[in-house]
């Protein structure tokens, strides 16, 4: 328990050392989320309706453009030789290691959603469902982002093809979550956040396993 | 005489500490009388109304993202050309200040754009959006120091993001006449000279020498706090040498 | 620190990437004793060590640590437990400070040992305070000394732990390795310079 | 000369040992773009017109997912030592890395974009803006960052705050783009066109001396 | 190859992040000359090598390399036109082959040397075409090597050289370095081994 708190920590401090950590998160979904009305267009009711999808897409970015901090780092200047002789079981570290992704790159997300809903016109019933769908679905994203960094870590800087592994399995997260806010906003049931819940469930139950074997498979060399 | 005065870290510490009061006053004293002449002693405008008052916080502000940047713009240059080690340390102290200054310019003009456009944000004008990025450069420069713990190597690498970020402060300028936006073309820093009408020219050009005081006061504080941080750093690094 | 009374390497066979690198290792390693590895390059020294620690999976063969108190382990995952490892990176985090580093490596193995006071043994102690980033080749090595000595592990498997070290480093090397061995530990040591220490050697000859 | 085809050819050919290269490239902006429309809704004619916006963001996405092979990579692994050293002066280096990264990740949109205005139900007319203002742009990507890839280089995994100094600086391409394809769907002139490509030649002829500069001053460490 | 006669050192300083490493450094190495830099963990040699090497600029002080035909260079930028260069890492691409590697430094260096008879010299032929992703530490050291002989430059500087390196491997580095300087080269050695040749030796004390 200690090891698994020491890593924890490690790991947040690391996110911070590079550069400003949460605040640094913050910056990013305000610059994302104030870029994509550039590529949509200026109609502030049709940017209330996607601002569910346009703050998912930013976790998705987010977490994408910071996966290769959760295992290459340490692949490469031999932390993982020692994560894997230490008396932390593999599983464990990369639970440990998920939940230090997800605490700095899904959770400032989660706490800024209402500040960038505002600046994305989301109506105001929508606010509750989400915050919510990102709390909930987030630490999906950080957890498949696990597996896809745990499998391409001998492939050095495999920035795209890392994206090309986990987009694919992080879409029905995007497509759940977008649609239980467009569901709040038009009182069109909550189907979607339950598929949210489950997915996420399920991606965060497995990906500590599924990823600590992609380690294990690459620590040998 | 003034610049290499100025180049000795102990010297700037001695000289600013006796300005920084008097900056501090100014500061106070104009935006005292800027506040009280243009929230209380200027006629509502014919057409805007009462709303007009922002104009005494959000053009000043405006001007003072700008030029708090280009400050930074030249600051860097000369670090980076001349080694000038007190231009890192102003460059530096410097950007949080025009972050501030041009997040209340954004949130005055938004809050004016209300009144006055009907929607507080307008997504492709290009003033508006070209303003939301000088804030975002800001935000990166600031993350670059951050992230880097060599100053030296941060001092570089940040006034090589300044120079290039500069691109874009002619873009705000010009914006207005550039494209068609929303936002009014510029009406004081204009060739043929400024046709506001004087009873709000006056002060808001007090409030304007206010903020850059207050500019001035708050940069010279900051100096002396980095100057002494990095004393600090540089003896906590020698024990170690 | 569990007792170990031996580490038995029998008909040990490496392949990498489908290459086999060397076949039917034998040796056996006795608590007290130091064993350097050595052969050209390319022979499989660092290979060997893996397997050992479990790093790496054997294509053949088998690695049994026998315990004193009896029972033999041979899990990989389970030798991993008992390893006190030093490869060529040093496992460093770059941004921490060395003290932080070694803060984490305490925390990580649970160790009970003085932190301060092994920075200090290990030359680090002046320096305790600034990024491990701006360390030289050497100062990064003796951090990787203090997680050794922070492991706490009965078996240590070192790779050129003497690359990079001066000459009072060197001693310190030596005599970290004679004093874990004096305690009952066992060190197996790949490396092409002399240790000056007592020590079995076996050859990885080519295949 | 020799050596700038050299390094030209490796940086190439490096992008295609990690993982397929041009047709990755393809693989991931066909993905983006079918992504969006998850985002967005079905409506088709929206998704024409969003469609230049669409295609610039996947462009601006494989370069910032990409940029961490630019300079970060060699540095690592000493490489950047040995071109510091080596007959061919930074900027030429820089700008042979430049180029590789953009055949690597422009080239591909620019000679994939037909197909995928197909996809997005892009008007017919607009396709010649799209494919030309992508032509145009795409260099003015790797080249800015290219420029930001250079100076967080011992800033490690600094995948945020290399999005945080990229994104802001490559906004005009964007505008200028998605609106030079927009113009030409709704036939409102050029200014776009002329602005992007007064942008692209600006960042492109910038960026070897910037990023050259920002190489220098960390190849120190 | 360009001919150099000196290279001359003079009250060199050296700051890193602000820390003073070493201060006023004076020493000269004649055309045929080895020498040794040598010094404690942390003294600076990897510093003083990277600061004549043009990669790292000095705080005070002037590095000079007098040519033969007459003229001094002492620009960092044209130092490193002249420098070869081997560090603490050896610039490989993991994906490419070695022989992949080995082409690419000699187009890069405009080389007039047969690759093919280079890796033979430095003991790679037979992996020629393998990804040196699967080197052994001592395999990529070699291509290191190989990449100093295909520069084809006066100045070597070399960073702990024989580190990594079998016995065999020592040999030949150390050959290698007494040829370039019976050419006429000069060589510059940080290291904490005995190279086995006749060389000058420089001790950078701590400050
Ligand atoms: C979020 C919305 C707004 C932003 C980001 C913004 C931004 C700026 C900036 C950057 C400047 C300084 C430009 C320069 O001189 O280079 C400026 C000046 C000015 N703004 Fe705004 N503005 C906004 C809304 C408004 C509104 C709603 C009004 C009133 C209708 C307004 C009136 C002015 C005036 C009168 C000036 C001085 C112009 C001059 O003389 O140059 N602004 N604004
Ligand atoms: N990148 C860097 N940034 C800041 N300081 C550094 C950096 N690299 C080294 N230093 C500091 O400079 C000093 C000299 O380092 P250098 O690597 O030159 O030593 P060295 O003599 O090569 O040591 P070693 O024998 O361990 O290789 C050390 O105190 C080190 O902490
Ligand atoms: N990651 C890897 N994948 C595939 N093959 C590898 C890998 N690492 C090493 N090899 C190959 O395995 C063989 C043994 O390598 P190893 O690193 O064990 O040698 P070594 O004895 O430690 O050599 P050195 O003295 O150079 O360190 C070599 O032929 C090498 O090419
Ligand atoms: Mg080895
Ligand atoms: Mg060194």
């Amino acid at each position: 328990m200690k090891a698994f708190v020491a890593l924890l920590t490690r790991d947040i401090r690391l996110a911070f050392r590079a550069g400003g950590g949460a605040s640094l998160a913050a910056a990013f979904f305000a610059l994302v989320s104030s870029l994509v009305p550039f590529g949509v267009g200026a109609d502030l009711v049709l940017l209330g309706r996607i601002a569910g999808g346009i703050l998912w897409v930013s976790a998705a970015l987010a977490a994408l453009l910071s996966l290769d901090r959760l295992f290459q780092a340490d692949f490469e200047d031999g932390s993982l030789d020692v994560l894997a002789l230490s008396p932390l079981n593999l599983e464990a570290a990369s639970a440990a290691k998920i939940l230090a992704h997800w605490i700095t790159t899904g959770l400032p997300l989660v706490l800024l959603s209402p500040v960038l809903g505002l600046l994305l016109n989301l109506p105001t019933r929508a606010y509750g469902a989400l915050i919510a769908s990102l709390a909930i679905g987030t630490p999906a994203l950080s957890g498949v982002g696990a597996i896809g960094a745990a499998l391409t870590l001998s492939v050095r800087r495999g920035g795209l093809i890392l994206a090309l592994i986990v987009l694919p399995l992080i879409t029905p997260a995007l497509i759940f979550g977008a649609s239980a806010v467009l569901d709040a906003m038009e009182d069109t049931g909550r189907g979607a956040f339950l598929f949210l819940a489950a997915f996420s469930v399920a991606a965060v139950a497995l990906s500590p396993f599924a990823s600590a074997a992609g380690v294990r498979l690459n620590v040998g060399g | 005489m003034m610049i290499t005065a100025l180049a000795n870290p102990k010297r700037f510490l001695d000289l600013s500490r006796t300005v920084s009061p008097w900056t501090c006053a100014l500061a106070v004293i104009l935006l005292g009388i800027g506040f009280y002449w243009s929230l209380f002693a200027t006629p509502p405008d014919y057409q805007q109304g009462q709303s007009v008052k922002i104009m005494f916080v959000h053009v000043p502000a405006a001007w003072m993202g700008i030029f708090i940047y280009s400050m930074m713009a030249g600051a860097s240059l000369v670090g980076l050309v001349f080694r000038h080690p007190l231009a890192d340390v102003a460059a530096k102290s410097a950007a949080p200040l025009g972050a501030a200054f041009t997040a209340l310019a954004l949130l005055t003009g938004s809050l004016w754009g209300r009144p006055m456009w009907g929607t507080y944000w307008q997504w492709g004008d290009a003033r508006l959006v070209s303003e939301l990025i000088l804030l975002f450069i800001y935000l990166g420069y600031i993350a670059l120091w951050n992230a880097i713990d060599d100053p030296v190597r941060a001092a570089k690498a940040a006034a090589v993001l300044a120079l290039v970020g500069a691109a874009d402060v002619p873009v705000i300028h010009f914006s207005v006449d550039w494209w068609n936006t929303l936002h009014q073309p510029a009406s004081i820093l204009r060739l043929g000279g400024p046709t506001i009408d004087k009873a709000f020219l006056v002060p808001l050009l007090i409030m304007i020498v206010g903020y850059t005081f207050l500019f001035l006061w708050l940069l010279l504080l900051r100096m002396q706090t980095e100057i002494l941080e990095r004393r600090a750093r540089s003896l906590m690094m020698a024990r170690g040498a | 620190m569990a007792i170990l009374s031996l580490v038995e390497v029998e008909n040990l066979t490496c392949e990498r990437a489908g290459r086999r690198v060397f076949r039917n290792l034998n040796f056996a390693v006795a608590s007290g004793q130091v064993m350097t590895l050595e052969g050209a390059n390319g022979a499989g020294k660092s290979s060997a060590l893996r397997i050992i620690a479990g790093l790496l999976p054997q294509a053949s063969g088998d690695v049994r640590l026998k315990m004193a108190a009896g029972y033999a382990v041979s899990d990989g995952d389970e030798r991993a437990r008992l390893t006190g490892w030093m490869g060529h990176t040093d496992g460093v985090k770059a941004q921490l400070t060395v003290e932080e580093n070694a803060l984490f490596f305490a925390a990580l193995y649970g160790a009970r040992i003085n932190v301060a006071g092994v920075l200090d043994h290990v030359g680090l102690k002046r320096i305790a305070g600034i990024p491990s980033q701006y360390l030289s080749a050497g100062q990064r090595r003796r951090l990787g000394l203090a997680r050794l000595i922070l492991s706490n592990r009965p078996l240590w498997l070192l790779d050129e732990p003497l690359s990079s070290l001066d000459a009072a480093g060197r001693r310190l090397a030596a005599e970290l390795i004679g004093e874990h061995c004096d305690d009952g530990g066992i060190a197996i040591v790949a490396t092409h310079e002399t240790l000056g220490l007592d020590a079995a050697r076996f050859f990885l000859g080519p295949q």
